[in-house]
């Protein structure tokens, strides 16, 4: 009855209220029904406690990566008039993937189904009880493993809106990240991770997401971009970052975080995690270092937004190479990171002419890319199992590239349908008065003194 | 010599520099205020409570020229500043008494 | 020689300076004595590594949710000239109330007594080496186990710092929160949580907080709101929130901390930790849209202010539920906790007419209520031990509600004594020039700028 | 020849480009040689799960303190044209010693050498494979351990820059931080706590830096501000903190990584992180209150200003002592760094007239210095394995003052001659003008608006 | 015309505002500004230092009136802003040569 | 009586008050704004975008005076922010009306 309710009321507010509410309703009918867990048998036996303790405190540290840390990031770097609208999106992205990958997205991407999507049998998490867990996580519990993942589902979205702040309206956003967690980022990171994955059955090395989040999040912020097409007054009028400060404290929280991320992705609190942690710093800085060294010498100042982003550039190279590199091939990755992304982020957007507006393609697109690429370069048979062109074997570079291809075209052509199909529907951009007046006061009715 | 104040919407400053700039102002002051008039303002929420926030941001540009250039720069103003929408500001006219350039001492039309 | 110096410094400045540094000089009189901490027999022994990792951590992260969580929150919402103030009573609040724990308050809530409160076994944590360990957390050292106790009861009193934003005494604040703590806090603690407490013996459910945080912090805000009075000009000027930004970032860092508060609660890295993680973000994300869908339906725009409530109210709610729920019963809990808090804040308030400032009553109390009971309701055997009224279990409805009730009842009694004490002796309000040219300048002769 | 073409470069730009660049030219060419890391045999059975994941979450902790914390509590101090500037340098530190760490920092402070100086072994971290260990920290993979000390070397630095605020060439800043790294935290550091460490040896208590850390940096940054000089305007114009918000986040960032920190140097999750823990807290709340009380006498009015220098100051004097003191020792020593480091900070520097912008030696040299003596005096045979004065061993206090006057003088001296070679080589200072135009724009491009 | 110029107190705002209103005055102009008079400022401390912060906030409103309505405008003003203490502001009028719409072009007191 | 505008630059704020005080003005009104003139602003880089900014933080005070402080005013203001540099600002003079006190309805000279 409860839900009836709720539905004819969603019917009525169609073009306003995303799609979420309506599944929401279907929680509330179908909660009283899966109240009833299976009961443990012999609750606890398989977890290692040490493990367990990492992977929680890995979740709070993804988590924290996106809020505050990315809303931040982004909110600190743009006019302040639209810092409101900007941390917003992080943060109604945090809730709207969390309850999806409860409801679905959890079960598509890590259960058993086949090469391309996983199964429904997690369905509202259904059977998943105190005891259970995940074959991909085999000394946690899989509601750790599953609140895990969905800090990862959460981030990739929210890296997109990089690409569009500050012109889109928020009922198309919401509608867009729904769609696009269920139709891209759940079979993706099923092809790459989960079980029976086509790319990762394949030899794709992706250790923490350089295709799965990082490319995969890029290409979507790119397409967008093209989309929506660029803001008012671009090239034209002067859009400073109204706030550093902000986007200091959001790169630092993405580093610190990030630990959970690339660490984390060891599911235990083993001698790769530790490996993974300390390359993860190493590349890190070097990229920071590296793109502010560019960035003095050819434009004559070292800026806090260069070496912020040369940090987040470098640890997005590093995410798929963590668990697979040594600390040397760590430094030639983050380096390479902070000197390339320098240039896509200053230069190729400029020649191209797109509006990236806070570059989510050229850092995580770009960046991505070429993780992917030297982890199958810097691979090191002792610490990841794999070797890579380093260590001979010339092969894994081509299988990396193919997991690219994959997930550029994929990722590409569905984004490209569901913005179009959104625009259609409902609109995906703000009018031009919305835009003047700034997206905190005209969509939000909120603004900063 | 008078001195001009204009209200200019706040994305208009860079052209109204330029246009001025053009016809040969080379001084002028730049202050961030808040209009009240007859566009309107809107409406903002926080939890229980509802204000109309009836104030805009708005721009004061100040400019003192001589005698000969003010019609000039009256309309270089409003060509740059129009939009044809409520709020586009006013044109204000002061007389001018003086004026000393500090770094100098010069003084009226020089001092400009 | 020096407590007696102190001493009489005190008494000249009685008015103006707390209770607290009589205590402390009481402390530093004592601890010259009772540095011979007893030897460890065989230390560590019982100590299991991966539980202690897990609740070191979840203590810092619990820490983090007043400094700077907390007090971000409230700082942002409040007016410029009252951010400074605001900030500082949570951070005061902290120093203050680490030591009264110190001292006493950890022995009155957490040792055995009768069924009200606490011994005195600890006091200034005597006895407490590096081998002991609490009964109500035995494979982690009592150190571990009483810092992870405090910093709950830091959080508590900062809580209520919401209801009288910008018009108390910063003394009369000071007294007030150390009293509060060890008449209040303390023994509805011991009830509920301590050992042979009267509540948790009836079988009251409140796994990390729903009573005996959240209540009792929502309902001394009421009171002190109701005893102070409205704040100069309420109703006739506006009082919008100065920097939203501000408000996002301490909400993501409650979110954030709240894994070290719900999932700590399990006192291990166990299964149940997990579980409890998974649920309170899924009952946190639920509520965000829940009030942020309400919000949208009757006032037209959905609010970074309004999604940061909702997400604060679902992690309140979830609080008494977290480890006897399953995902489904968190779902709901959460959907209800949104959008009955958007309703108790945005109406109720305005209907019944107290200025509770940042609706520490409206969110707190509401919300903590709310969870206790649906508790009673989605509470699932094979989770927590205790089947709810979904499994047939009615009476714990009932059981719930005492605890409740009595919650309240003697919260409000005490909480409103003490008020009337201190206003007696030295003035519970600033003046109205003070409260006008803001409290940041007025108490603390500093601004920002 | 990559390296080649980067070193031509490095040499037109020797002025304005630290030598970190160069060495990073000297990483590249050395990576493709050192990918090759030994095979592990048995990996990864030495390590305690539990102790890895603290130790994982000590150094995500730590790097917390600095970026984004230290940054921000300086950050709000300065005037607002220099915020980004002072945040700059926290982070770019981050960045630069981090790379250095991993080339030669680590190997110089933590493998055997002489008593003075470790040695090459793990130059490029050439050696350290997924099962290497080191003997100070056998439960975890020295890639743990290696990335926990270097978040320490972090912020040492870090901690310098405060005395210098709004008035150094981010070059010179660079080179100086960089030198100062390799010429006196490393020997430092081994000194005290490396294989065969001189002071270690001689039996000095540094739990977790008091010496290393603190007493180091504190020194170093009064010779700074002393080869410097004051601020343009100091004493004639208001030098007040823009921002004391930013300034609350930092020190609550910085208390709460804190636990990391000093419970981390456990380099366990045991008994022992348990009670370092514990104290920390106890402390710091009690040197907060003991600034903000004599504040109040003396002054009139509690700052939050004062507050969190308090307790900074509570932070820094019990981190020598954290793993040797019960927590009554703790009360006594907070309460003292409290009111000391008041004096210090308001008074002493006034008298003695030196401009250390940010009390970076009046907080961290005294506070530090004052930890390591009471360390000797409050030291608990039970806890740390050492008795103090208290229980009867009197000597301690002469080895812990042996200990301060050691890295004092080395410190000093060396801190000088780095400075005016610098000096000599680019010059430390930057012009008045930019100095009044701020260095935000004056040096990197860049203004929060 | 005159430009009517006045300092008030910031939390006299709304008020001043809409006793503006209600005598027809439909345009205002608002700035934060700082103050300094007979109303004496606080003091403000950070560690060592401590500084006498002389210069207090205040709001300037300016409004262009036609020469008839002037009188009236000044007694508005006066007694919203009144409280009675010392700081309670001024109120500086100002001739005025000549007033544009930008949006339209109108002139002086159809500009108004 | 005159009200006296002058932009200065932000760090002579407080030289200018007290020389202001000494020769006996004791009201001033303090507005921060953004100057531009023959001063040359600064380039800022964002990324890939580089601005020069051309609007320099400048500070503007507002003193009414009765005409026998004119001169000394306009002295004490030169003197104070003079630094010989290019940017050290302007001083304006314009006539002024009227000026009510608001706390006490007291008029021109007395109200200053
Ligand atoms: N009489 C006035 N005196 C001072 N400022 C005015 C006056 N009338 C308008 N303004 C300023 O001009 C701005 C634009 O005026 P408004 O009436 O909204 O639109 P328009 O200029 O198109 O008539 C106002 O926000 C206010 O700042
Ligand atoms: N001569 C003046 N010129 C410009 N502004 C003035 C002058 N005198 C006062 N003010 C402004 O008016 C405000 C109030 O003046 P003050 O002397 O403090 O109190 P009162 O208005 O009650 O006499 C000052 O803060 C200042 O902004
Ligand atoms: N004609 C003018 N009208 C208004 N303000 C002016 C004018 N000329 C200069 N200013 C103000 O004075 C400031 C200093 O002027 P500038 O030309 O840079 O140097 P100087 O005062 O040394 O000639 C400018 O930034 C601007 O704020």
């Amino acid at each position: 009855m409860r839900s009836d309710a709720r539905h004819s009321m969603k019917v009525a507010h169609m073009k306003k209220i995303p799609a979420v509410f309506a599944l929401l309703a279907l929680a509330v009918a179908s909660a009283s029904a899966a109240a009833q867990t299976p009961a443990a048998p012999n609750p606890g036996a398989f977890i290692n406690s040490g493990d367990n303790a990492w992977m929680l405190t890995s979740t709070a540290l993804v988590l924290m990566m996106t809020i505050p840390g990315l809303a931040l990031f982004y909110g600190g770097m743009v006019r302040k008039k639209n810092v409101l609208a900007t941390v917003m999106q992080s943060f109604a992205i945090t809730c709207l993937v969390s309850v999806l990958w409860m409801i679905v997205g959890y079960s598509l991407a890590f259960t058993p189904g086949n090469a391309f999507i996983g199964g429904l049998s997690r369905f509202f998490l259904d059977g998943m009880g105190l005891d259970s867990v995940n074959a991909l996580a085999p000394t946690i519990p899989e509601s750790t493993y599953m609140t895990f993942q969905m800090t990862f589902a959460i981030i990739t979205p929210a890296l997109i809106t990089g690409a569009f702040a500050d012109r889109m309206k928020f009922s198309a956003m919401l509608w867009f990240m729904g769609l696009w967690l269920l139709a891209v980022y759940a079979p993706i990171a099923h092809m790459v991770w989960g079980p029976g994955g086509w790319l990762g059955g394949d030899g794709v090395l992706d250790y923490a997401g350089g295709t799965v989040v990082h490319i995969n999040a890029g290409v979507a912020g790119l397409v967008t971009a093209l989309v929506l097409g660029k803001r008012v007054g671009y090239g034209r009028e002067p859009m400073p970052p109204h706030n550093l400060v902000l986007t200091m404290i959001g790169a630092s929280l993405l580093w610190v975080g990030w630990f959970g991320f690339n660490a984390g992705s060891a599911v235990a609190a083993n001698d790769r995690a530790g490996m993974a942690m300390a390359v993860t710093q190493i590349a890190t800085a070097a990229a920071a270092l590296g793109w502010m060294a560019v960035e003095w010498m050819t434009r004559r100042k070292p800026t806090i937004l260069g070496i912020c982003s040369g940090a987040v550039a470098g640890l997005v190279a590093i995410t798929p190479a963590a668990g697979f590199v040594a600390p040397s091939g760590a430094l030639v990755i983050g380096l390479a990171a902070g000197m390339v992304c320098f240039f896509t982020a200053v230069y190729m957007k400029e020649w191209l002419g797109y509006d990236d507006s806070l570059d989510a393609f050229g850092v995580h697109g770009i960046g991505g890319a070429l993780g992917a690429l030297l982890t199958g370069v810097f691979a090191v048979k002792a610490i990841g199992g794999t070797a890579g062109v380093l260590e001979g074997n010339v092969g894994q570079l081509l299988i990396q590239a193919k997991g690219i291809a994959v997930t550029v075209i994929y990722d590409a052509v569905v984004t490209f349908i569901l913005l179009k199909l959104i625009d259609f529907a409902i609109g995906l951009r703000v009018s031009e008065e919305q835009e003047r007046e700034g997206l905190d006061v005209s969509l939000h009715g909120e603004q900063v003194l | 010599m008078k001195m001009i104040m204009a209200i200019i919407r706040p994305f208009k400053l860079d052209e109204v520099r330029e246009s001025l700039s053009a016809i040969g102002v080379t001084g002028i002051t730049v202050t961030e205020v808040k209009g009240f008039g007859r566009q309107k303002g809107h409406t903002e929420m926080y939890r229980g409570a509802e204000y109309v926030v009836e104030f805009l941001p708005k721009i004061k540009i100040e400019t003192a020229v001589p005698d000969e250039l003010v019609e000039r720069t009256i309309e270089a103003i409003e060509s740059a500043a129009k939009t044809d929408k409520v709020g586009d500001g006013k044109i204000f006219v002061f007389p001018l008494e003086q004026v000393v350039r500090i770094r100098t001492g010069e003084l009226d039309a020089d001092a400009l």
